[in-house]
This record gives structure tokens, C-alpha cells and sequence, in this order.
């Protein structure tokens, strides 16, 4: 035993030899913090900022030609688009007809996705029948699949829900899975140590463990929901953003074009902040 | 409630844990196990606790099972395992839940075991706002808030201060004799084995095997008039313990 | 009187369907006993399956291949026709871009080994291509088609000269031609004389089960696409009445943008509906002919699966 | 405090009077195993009993004329549309065309994506400009913006590559940033107080520990990485499975479309197999 | 190597941890924190190895740091902080790979830290296959390989059986006698405290401040030989620890 110490210090001694080190001072010197970095601070100012450089830039870039203004017209022309928009009272129709397809659409996903997600990652049988059924189905496009939707659901709301009900599950169904599959054991040892019932455990361990991802899978899914407001507004949409979308897309008019997917866009951006406050309050008990 | 366990063995992959482990704990007994680090007695009480099946063997219960208890057979675990999301009073409400007591008498039953671990201050605290020792605390109130038959205690004391681990343990005798519960407790601790154990259960290195059983028969409540026999009581695991651990020694050193 | 029958009615929100809302803001539709509903689509192909499916009973689309498809399952029928190239009257323009005009593309003739931007394969724009090869007598290989699935794609390529060609309207050709980025170098009108663009159709069940339905509704569209040709195609019509059709379309197209932007974008787009909704079957077998000799179709298909002859007059020029 | 003990005592009583349990018998009894459930076992027999019973019952629906022939054919049917695709030698033109632009597409998006994700969890002033940036832009839908995709990239390969790159990209950012905040910061204090380098740290500690969550994003991002070949493949694409789709899809030849929708099921089943390798092999170590 | 700490005060929001905490670590010396559980050993030893930054106060190194350690201040910690995804050789190998050892050094390191501990076997295996007591060696294995100058030990013989805490006991003592390193010990085993500490530093109850220091002048070697002395130590600290727990309980029961 005596031998191997004796040989770990030998090399200590070595690597003395080889390693640059001056002989330091002998005064007193403050211990430096070496546990910082690593935490996220909040910097309420930057976002805005970033944005507001971002339209200037673009704005100065179109009025000086530098950016073409073939198909990317300038800020300024979209939010004239905008307002148009807004003065021939169609606006509120479009966004309202819009949000409602949304909610419904990407909460009933969503809380499947989570009640499916759940079942594969807690049954053998749902994780070999299931989870196989979800990743053949999952890379399907949904353009594909609108005909069939329309046989199915009809021209009304339910074929437009149905598209983004699709979209939402399947994020939500794998992000839970892998919530599921990464608590910890030992906690759900320690729930059936107390004879908590199955649906105990479920309820207060396991879903709460796989909170993070399902939170995580939320921020995606809901992206993926107002993507699809395009797709799911093909189908006789009389008003929403998709729709305005597109027509302004089949009509090549750039600058409603811009303004429909800035709405997108923003729609997007107060979805991730919710989502961000809801984080903070479901997820307070991260070290 | 009486436990059995009859040439139990177990393996992990190919590694041999334990081996022929046979013996008995009688109603109101308490067993202490101790052993080197590694030997299978987190392994051993998860099997008495059903928690993991022994590879070979048998465990049994026997007795009648006092209806006053809300989980007869009850876990402190090594690592605690508290909920991070729970605080300290919901993880201790989290046992009782699935029980049907009436929220003011749950609540009576966390103040009362939180009074008794000294964290009433810390009632609201999340885990992560817990030192080491406090959160033990918190997993040994979340054991006796169930009022167990037969507690299964995993170093429950180890992260502690010696004095509260003296208040603790005068707590659990305390305890013991007014609900005569029966216990499986691991220690590291040879004072803490004599001073708790009616039977104190020395396991070899790994593969764990039984190398003895000592018996104590001087009654918890008096052990304190008699700290010379438990002196030689400790003494003598001592000895069994540093015999086992210069075994090994002479092991490793042969390997080289 | 009897109540008015409900009828759905689906429409794109294309200057080309402005009979139908003519017939309705006008009455036309209510003096026939219908009531219509319109239904909104972004594309024509939802809007075949819908006829399909049975939530909407009439359409006027472009003769496509999923629409020749669709008739094969006994889904859809031909019942009347609607808008179609006609000399005089401004129709679709063929485009260069500036690249490749330069590079000599100044006439169809020299489409030959150049690119060539339709929406989807079995398109009108694809079926265009492929007779300017026919009639300039070179292979419809020689013309490399580029799918481009929309409008809006179509012209981002052509402006950036990644296409060398493409047909496209009229009032959104000019304006391109406008910028002087693209040039017109021919009218689809010389290849494809009398070309049926769009027709009307419904689901067989609607004929089977109610064909005086059918009859009634082309009556009441042929008048609204009377007016819109007398109005806007063939301008005989006072100023003030323009302006007043204009506004009444733009109750449906261009509703979100400011009606002085809207207004010239119609008027420009405006060609000429068939009167009567009469149906140019020689042009419609042409266009069938082709679908087959594409192997995009099926060859067993009969011109009588598609269209149902007895509701208009068939001109066969 | 002996009071509050023999309160619980009391309560303890009052409980058992109420509790309906039976005296028990003296007998031995084996101890009952409760630490059970809540494990996956594989069983890989089922996932071809799953999809073998889902074709034949679609096919027998087909046949019966219970499920309508109108939008979607028996499975013979696009089995004999998949046939003949095989024979005019078209079908490894097609789906060489589309795996080329999957992986490329994919690999650079997912790379770019574990990239970003990792950067807006480490430095707050990435989180603070970029990760409105990405809620903003991930719900643009790409097809709305193909004209501009035509005029950046080109028709050829370029924009149909960067339509998989985008879309892959924005759902591992988020995955990546998700499974970076929820690392164990204790681990990240040993790694400083062992003074590693802030790329160990980063290399070492955070990167394994948002494994899990990186990986069930790329999952995510594989199966939406399939569904935007169809779009992708939008623009003046002569080969690749989405442009079969979308071709079969304008002239309504269901067979083909089905054809082409299964080609792309197996594609997501293939990667999503793939993928559950990775995660078994590279999780080893998860309890 | 020497450590000063100058009227260090820390808060946990609004939660009063420590308070003017004042001494000094000389070289070559082991101090020892012995106090309440909760009292904030753990967060001083944070405070003292820059990890966190008190609420008030300084805390100053002085000395010549040697040159042949590769971490000087190296921790172990309460709850062993290893990397469930590498085996026990990486999570020590973690450690050494930032600074230029030869591999083949790297493992001579590797293996003769794994011997110290008894872990030779379980080179290979994974946190989650491993015993409380093996992670906790594994840790201090962690930390002897990185030679330091200044340790700071939370703990870390906590979850070891009386054995093989008796093997790395005088393991640390060899240690230090050839290295002489400087180190502060926070442990709540009394007889451990005097068994290593030059000084035992008595922490109060939380808030924690300084109850007393307590120098044991006899030289660590020959501490067994003077075991009576100890025995008086370790009664003198008992009843430091009492006095607190009994004030501790006073006012809980005032606050009921
Ligand atoms: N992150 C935190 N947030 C809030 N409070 C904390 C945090 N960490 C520790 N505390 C509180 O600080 C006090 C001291 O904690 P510390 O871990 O330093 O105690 P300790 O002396 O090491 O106890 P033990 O012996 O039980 O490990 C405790 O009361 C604890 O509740
Ligand atoms: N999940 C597992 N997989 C493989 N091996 C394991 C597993 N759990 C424990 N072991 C091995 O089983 C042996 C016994 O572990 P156990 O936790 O029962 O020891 P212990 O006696 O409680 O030790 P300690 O006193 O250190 O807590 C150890 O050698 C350990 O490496
Ligand atoms: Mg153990
Ligand atoms: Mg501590």
C-alpha cells in the first residue's frame, strides 16, 4: 500500500516540476468565487431592444435597397397592411376566429399528448403498441392528410381543430414519454413503500417529476399549433390569421403577407411567455 | 408482526450481494444490521420491505398486524427521498393522503411529528432550502406520521449531529415502548447498534453472509445503567467488525 | 312562396368567381328560390373534396388532375364553364425573366431547354407549357417543368430569375412586366385558342337527386357572370356602375386591404366568363387528351365521366 | 410535548376504531412484492402485431366498403402503387433525393439547434436576445415564406435543405435549453469547485445531464424534419418522396398519395428505432 | 496554505444562517465545525471555498499555495455530488483531465486513490450501482487525487460503517502527516473531531455563531496514546452540544 502512495506522490512532484507556477506572495489574499455563472438572469430590457433593432435594420436596409424589396417589403409597408386591416374591421374577426381554433385545438392536443405520453412511458403494453403507432404517424404532413380530415371532420371548425389538435399531441406525447422516463426511481420506490395507490404515484411523483418536459413540450407544441392555423385555415376558413395568410400569399401580396405572419409571430411570443410564467410558478422547487 | 427471512440471496447482474441470510425478527423486537460499507444491507431491507425481490430465499411475515397503523411496513430511506416539489409539511402529508383522516386530524399528525424532529420552523420549506441533516429529519417525521408495525430504518441518524441524534434516539425508545413496533434498523454506528438493538445482526463484507447474531438482553429503557456491559457489547462488534475488514485487506493485497 | 332552398357554394376569393357574389348581392340566386351560403378556400383542391364529401354542393375550379381524378370515383361532375381565354379579351401572358430574356427568351419559341415554373404537376400552367412545346414543334421534354406549388413562389422565381418562364394572369403579369425585372413575351391565347380555364361543377348526387337544383343555379350565375362581362370585361357599362360592381366584389376579394387598392387589382384581373355557363367540350377533351398522355390519369376515363352535358349549351369551336 | 405525543396516539385510535380491517390470522404469509410496475420491459413482438391488425383491418373496412374508397384506398391498393413505383425504377430516385436532404437538413439544424439551446441555458444575454427571437420565429410557418426561401436559397437544393434545417432547428433549441436548466446545479458546483474549465463544466456536466431531454427533442425534430420534406419539396423538386406526395396529392391519385404518406411512416419508425438506440446506449446510466 | 475568515455573516432571503463568524486556519492545520444540524456548517464551508458568497464579511487566503497539488482548495461534499453518467474511474478521472497529466499517470492516480478507498472492484460500475457508503468513498477518492493543499470535508465519513471510517481516519492522518495539508472538517461525530482536529470550532444553534473553540494540543499521531484526554475532550464538547439543544428545546416549548 505503502509503495503506491509513495508512487502518487512521485508524480505529484513531477507535474510540480513540469507546471509554470510562480511562488506566490505571502499576503492575504481574498478567496476568489468560483460558484458563479450558471444562472440565467433575467434582462427585461433586451428583449425590446433586439426587436427594435432588428425592424429598424430592416427598415433602413429596404428604403436603402440593400434588402430587395421583390418579396420582402419594408416594416413600415406590412404594418400599413396591418392597418388596413384593422380600419376594414376584419382584424378582430380574423384573430378571433383564429384564437378560439387554437385554444381548443392545441388544449385537447396537448392534454392528450400528456395523458398518452404518460400511458407509453408507464405500460409496457402502451410503450411496445403505442409509442410505435405514434412515431409512424407522427412524420406524416398533415397537408397530406386533409382530404381525409374533410371526409372526417367536415369543412366547419372540426376539420381546422382536428389539424391542430394533430399537431399539438405528438410534441406533447414524446416530450412527456421522456418526462416519464427520466424521475427518479428512487422516488417512486419510495411512494410504494408508503402503499401509495397507483394513481398516487402517478399523480404526485411521476407527473410532477416529468413537469420540465411537458413544460418543454408545451413551448414546442404550441409553436407547431400556430404553424399549422395555416394548414388548418385552407380548409373553408372564412376568416383567421391563416387564412388572411394565405390569401395574401396566393395573391402575392408581400406586404399583407408580413403583416399576417408578424400576427403569427406575436401570437408566438405571448404563448413562449406564458409558458415562461407558467415555468416559473410550476417549477419553483428547482435547486 | 413478526419478519422472517429464510436463506435469502441475492445477485446484481453477476454480482454476488447476498448469501444464505436467515433469521427472524419477533413482535416488538428491534434487529440492528451492521456491516461494511457495500456488504447488501440496503439491498436486505429492500427485500424485507418488498421492494426488490431476493434473488433466492424467502421472507415472511407472521403476527398479527395492530390496526392502529396507517402503513404497517415502513421505509426511512439512506437517501432520504424527499419529493423536490413538496414541501416540508405536503411531503410528510403526501403518506397520509391516500388515507381517509380528516384534513384537521392530518394536520395534528404533521405538526406533532414535525414538533417532534424539531423542524416546526420549517414547515414551508422546500428540500433544496434543507441542510443534510434536516432533511433526514423530515424522512424519519414522514416514517412516524404512518405509526408503523415495523419500521425498516436505513441509517436513519447518519447525517445527524450527536445530540440530536441522542434526542432522536431517546425518541424512537421512547416511541418503541409505548407502540411496541418492531424494526429492522442499519447502522454504522456500534454505539447507536448497542444502544437500539435487541439483536444486532453482524454481516461479513460482500458477498454479505451472517457472521453472528448478538443478542442484548438488557431492556431499552435501562441500557443506560449498564454502559459497561454495552462498552463490551461494542467492543466485541468492534473486534468482529475489524476482523472482517483485515480479511479484506489481506484480500486486496494479495490481488496486487 | 316556398321557402328558399339552402345551397352551399365554394369559392375562392379570386376576382375569377365574382359571378356567383354577383348573383347573390343582386338577388339573382333569390329570384330562383336559393339561398347560398359561401364556403372560402385557399385552394382549389379542398375545395373538389368538399363537393366530395357533401359540404358544399357547387365549385368553380380549373380542370385539374385531381379533379379528373375525383370524377373517376364518381365524386364530382362537370355541369358548366366559366372563365375562358377568348382573343381580344386580355388572358394569360407568358413571362421571361429578365435574365433569360436577355439571354434570347423573347418569344415562346425559344422555350426550348429553358425552365419553366407551373403551381403542381397537371396544372393549367403545366398543360399551357406543354402545348406552346406542341404547337413550336419541339418535345415537351425540351421544357424543363419546375413545380413551384403556389402563385407567390412562381414570381419570387421568375423576379430572381432562378425561373426562365412562367404563364401567369393578367393584372398580376402586367405589374410584374411593370417593374421591368420580367417581360411579356407572348399571350397563352396563341397556343391554346378557346381554352376552358375554369368550369362549374357538383357532386353526381346533386344531379341525381335534384337536378332542377343545378339548373336554377347556373341561370342565376350565368346572369351574375352577364353583368360582370358586360360591366367589367366588355366595359359597356357607365363609370359609376363599374365602381359599383367593384365595390360590390370587393365586399369578397381584397376585403382587408382599403378599396383604392383594391379597386384596380379588379378591374384588372377581369376576363370574360362564358355567357349561358356554356362549356367548350372541345376544349375540355383537349385538356382530358393531355391528362391522359401525361400518364396523369387514368386512360380509362370518358369525357362523359366527367362532364354531365345536359344542363348548357356545348360549344365546340 | 408528551401531550401532542399521546394526541397522535389518540388520533391513531380514533382511526383504527373507524378502519375496517379484519383481525388477521397467526400464519405466515410471504411478504407481498410492491416494488413493482413502473419499469418498461420490451416486447418486441408487439409493435408488428400492431401495424399487421391495423392493415388488416383497414384492408377488410376497404374491401367491405365500410371504410369509403373515395380518400383512402385499401392498403393493396397503395401496396400496388408502392409496386409499381419500384418498377419504373423511380422509387431509389426518390427516396435517395429526399434522405439526402433529410440528413443534411436534419444533422445542421439539430447541430445548430443543440447549439443555441445550450447557449440561451449558459449565458443570460443569449437568453435574454435570442430566445424571443426564437418564440418568435419558430411559429412562422415555412410554406408561408417558401417565395422568400426562393429568392435566399435558390429552387434548388439550397431552400429545400434549409426548410429541414429550419424546422429541425427551433423544437431542439427549445428541448436542449429545457433539459440545460434542469441539470443539477450541485453537480455544476462540484465541477467549479474542482476548478474545471468552464468548457469541461459545459462539455462534461451540463451536456450529459440535458442528454435526455436533447435526445427526446431530436426525436421531435426527426419526425417534423419528415413532415417538411413534403414542403420542403414544394419547390421545383423533381425527385424525393414529397414531391411524389404532392404530386399524387394535386391529381388525387390516393394510392400513390398513401404510398408515399407510408413510405414516410417507415422513414419516422426507421429514425425513431434509430433514436431509441442512441437513448440506450448513451443512458445507460439513468436508474 | 492558511485561511482567514473575518466576521462572516450569511442570509438566506430573509433567513439568518450564520453571524459573525471570525477564526483563522493555520497551516498544516485541521480544524473541525462541529454544531447543530441546520445550524450552516455546510454553507460556511461554501463560503470558505468560494461556492457562495457571504451576505457579510471576508474571507482571505495567505500562505504559498504548494506547487504540486492540482485543485488547493478541494471539497468533498455532504451529498457526494457524482456524475451518474460516469463510472466511478471517470467520475475520479473528471477531476484530472483539465490539467496536463500523462494518461498513463492519470491512471496510476486513478488506481492508487481507488485503492486507498477499497474501490479497486468497482472501478467500472455506475453511481446508481453503488452502496451510500461506496459514493461516499468515491468522493473523498475524488479528492485525494487531486493532491490538495486545503480540504474542505463535509461530512465525509458520514455513511461508513465504524470500520472502514476507522481505516480512512488514520488514511487522513498519514495523509496529512506526509503532506501536510491544511484542511477544515465539518462532521458531527464528536469522537471524530477529536481524533483529527487541531481546533474544534462549536457552532450555536441557527444562527449559527461561535460557541467556542476548543484546541487539542496533542499531536494527531499520538492522540491513541493519550485517549483518557480525548474521552475529556469529547465530554467537554458533549456538554457544549447539550447546553445548545437543551436552550434550542427551552424555546421551542415557550414558542408552543
Ligand atoms: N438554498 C437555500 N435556500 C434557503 N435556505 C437554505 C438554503 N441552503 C440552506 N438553507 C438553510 O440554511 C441553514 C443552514 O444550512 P446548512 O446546510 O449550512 O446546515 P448544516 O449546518 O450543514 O446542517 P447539517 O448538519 O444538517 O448538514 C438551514 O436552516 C437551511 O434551511
Ligand atoms: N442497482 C444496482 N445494480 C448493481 N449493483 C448494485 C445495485 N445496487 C447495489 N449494488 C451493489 O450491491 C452491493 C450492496 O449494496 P447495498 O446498497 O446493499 O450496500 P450497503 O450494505 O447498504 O452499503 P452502505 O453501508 O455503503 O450503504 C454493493 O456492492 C453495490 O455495488
Ligand atoms: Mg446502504
Ligand atoms: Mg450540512
Amino acid at each position: 500500500m505503502q509503495t503506491k502512495k509513495s508512487k502518487q506522490l512521485k508524480l505529484f512532484e513531477n507535474l510540480a516540476k513540469k507546471s509554470l507556477r510562480e511562488p506566490e506572495v505571502q499576503v492575504k489574499r481574498p478567496i476568489r468565487f468560483r460558484g458563479g455563472g450558471f444562472v440565467i438572469k433575467p434582462m427585461p430590457w433586451v428583449p425590446p431592444l433586439v426587436f427594435t433593432a432588428l425592424i429598424a435594420f430592416w427598415e433602413v436596409g429596404s428604403r436603402s435597397g440593400f434588402i430587395s424589396n421583390l418579396v420582402l417589403p419594408a416594416p413600415s409597408e406590412a404594418a400599413q397592411a396591418f392597418i388596413d386591416l384593422a380600419h376594414s374591421g376584419l382584424l378582430i374577426k380574423h384573430v378571433k376566429a383564429s384564437l378560439y381554433r387554437l385554444v381548443v385545438g392545441w388544449t385537447i392536443g396537448s392534454l392528450l399528448g400528456v395523458t398518452f405520453g404518460m400511458l407509453i412511458g408507464l405500460f409496457s403494453i402502451a410503450r411496445a403498441s403505442l409509442f410505435p403507432l405514434v412515431s409512424a404517424i407522427f412524420p406524416i404532413p398533415k397537408i397530406a392528410l386533409l382530404p381525409l380530415f374533410v371526409i372526417w371532420f367536415g369543412i366547419g371548425e372540426g376539420s381546422k381543430i382536428a389539424t391542430i389538435l394533430f399537431g399539438s399531441f405528438f410534441p406533447v406525447v414524446i416530450a412527456s414519454y421522456g418526462g416519464v422516463q427520466n424521475v427518479d426511481r428512487n422516488l417512486i420506490r419510495m411512494g410504494q413503500s408508503f402503499n401509495l395507490s397507483w394513481f398516487s404515484i402517478v399523480r404526485k411523483i411521476i407527473l410532477p417529476g416529468a413537469l420540465p418536459a411537458i413544460l418543454s413540450g408545451f413551448r414546442i407544441s404550441a409553436s407547431i399549433a400556430i404553424i399549422l392555423l395555416v394548414a388548418a385555415e385552407m380548409i373553408g376558413a372564412e376568416y383567421g390569421i391563416g387564412a388572411y395568410v394565405l390569401t395574401a400569399g396566393s395573391l402575392f401580396a408581400t406586404d399583407q403577407l408580413i403583416a399576417g405572419v408578424a400576427m403569427l409571430s406575436i401570437l408566438g411570443l405571448i404563448v413562449s411567455w406564458l409558458i415562461g410564467k407558467a415555468e416559473k410558478a410550476l417549477l419553483r422547487w428547482r435547486s | 408482526m413478526e419478519l422472517h427471512l429464510n436463506n435469502i440471496g441475492h445477485k446484481y447482474n453477476n454480482l454476488d450481494v447476498l448469501k444464505e441470510i436467515s433469521f427472524s425478527i419477533r413482535q416488538g423486537e428491534i434487529a440492528c444490521i451492521i456491516g461494511p460499507s457495500g456488504c447488501g444491507k440496503s439491498t436486505l431491507l429492500r427485500i424485507m420491505g418488498g421492494l426488490e425481490t431476493a434473488t433466492c430465499g424467502d421472507v415472511y411475515i407472521s403476527g398479527e398486524i395492530p390496526s392502529n397503523t396507517i402503513n404497517p411496513l415502513t421505509f426511512v430511506f439512506q437517501d432520504f427521498a424527499l419529493l423536490p416539489w413538496r414541501s416540508v409539511e405536503a411531503n410528510i402529508s403526501l403518506v397520509l393522503e391516500d388515507h381517509p383522516i380528516p384534513t384537521v386530524q392530518r394536520k395534528e399528525i404533521i405538526d406533532s411529528v414535525l414538533a417532534r424532529t424539531k423542524l416546526s420552523d420549517f414547515k414551508k420549506a422546500l428540500p433544496k432550502q434543507l441542510s443534510g441533516g434536516m432533511k433526514q429529519r423530515v424522512a424519519i417525521a414522514r416514517a412516524l406520521a404512518v405509526n408503523p408495525a415495523f419500521m425498516l430504518l436505513d441509517e436513519p441518524l447518519s447525517a445527524l449531529d450527536s445530540q440530536t441524534r441522542e434526542l432522536l434516539m431517546s425518541d424512537l425508545i421512547d416511541l418503541w415502548q409505548r407502540e411496541n413496533f418492531t424494526a429492522c434498523y442499519v447502522t454504522h454506528n456500534l454505539n447507536e447498534a448497542v444502544r437500539l438493538g435487541h439483536k444486532i445482526i453482524v454481516l461479513s463484507r460482500r458477498p454479505g453472509t451472517i457472521r453472528r447474531i448478538v443478542e442484548i438482553p438488557i431492556p431499552l429503557e435501562e441500557r443506560h445503567n449498564h454502559l459497561a456491559e454495552l462498552e463490551y457489547s461494542q467492543q466485541v462488534l468492534w473486534n468482529l467488525m475489524r476482523d472482517e475488514a483485515l480479511a479484506a485487506d489481506r484480500e486486496l493485497s494479495n490481488a496486487d | 312562396a316556398q321557402a328558399a332552398e339552402k345551397i352551399t357554394v365554394g369559392a375562392l376569393r379570386f376576382t375569377s368567381h365574382s359571378p356567383s357574389f354577383i348573383a347573390k348581392e343582386r338577388g339573382y340566386f333569390a329570384d330562383q328560390g336559393i339561398e347560398v351560403e359561401f364556403k372560402f378556400f385557399q385552394a382549389a383542391q379542398p375545395m373538389a373534396m368538399a363537393i366530395a364529401s357533401g359540404d358544399v354542393d357547387f365549385g368553380i375550379t380549373a380542370i385539374t388532375g385531381g379533379l379528373i381524378s375525383l370524377a373517376e370515383k364518381g365524386a364530382v361532375k362537370v355541369v358548366g364553364g366559366a372563365l375562358q381565354e377568348e382573343p381580344g379579351v386580355d388572358g394569360m401572358l407568358i413571362l421571361a425573366s429578365k435574365k433569360a430574356f436577355e439571354e434570347g427568351l423573347v418569344s415562346p419559341a425559344n422555350l426550348k431547354g429553358r425552365s419553366y415554373g407551373v403551381t403542381t404537376i397537371g396544372s393549367s400552367f403545366h398543360y399551357t407549357a406543354h402545348n406552346i412545346a406542341d404547337k413550336e414543334g419541339f418535345a415537351r421534354s425540351d421544357i424543363k417543368i419546375r413545380p413551384m406549388q403556389k402563385v407567390g413562389a412562381m414570381i419570387a422565381g421568375i423576379k430572381s430569375g432562378q425561373l426562365d418562364a412562367i404563364s401567369m394572369v393578367p393584372h398580376i403579369a402586367k405589374a410584374l412586366a411593370a417593374s421591368s425585372q420580367v417581360f411579356v413575351i407572348g399571350e397563352v391565347v396563341d397556343y391554346i385558342p378557346d381554352y376552358q380555364v375554369t368550369t362549374v361543377f357538383t357532386s353526381p348526387t346533386v344531379i341525381r337527386e335534384k337536378s332542377e337544383l343545378v339548373k336554377k343555379f347556373l341561370v342565376a350565375f350565368s346572369r351574375g357572370a352577364h353583368d360582370f362581362n358586360q360591366t367589367l370585361v366588355e366595359k359597356k357599362a357607365s363609370a359609376e356602375e363599374q365602381e359599383a360592381m367593384i365595390k360590390l366584389i370587393h365586399k369578397y376579394v381584397y376585403a382587408d386591404r382599403p378599396f383604392k387598392k383594391a379597386a384596380p387589382a379588379i378591374r384588372n384581373g377581369a376576363m370574360r366568363i362564358n355567357e349561358n355557363a356554356s362549356l367548350n367540350l372541345k376544349s375540355i377533351e383537349d385538356q382530358l387528351n393531355w391528362f391522359k398522355s401525361e400518364n396523369l390519369v387514368s386512360k380509362d376515363i370518358t369525357i362523359e365521366t366527367l362532364v354531365d352535358t345536359q344542363f348548357v349549351e356545348m360549344s365546340h369551336h
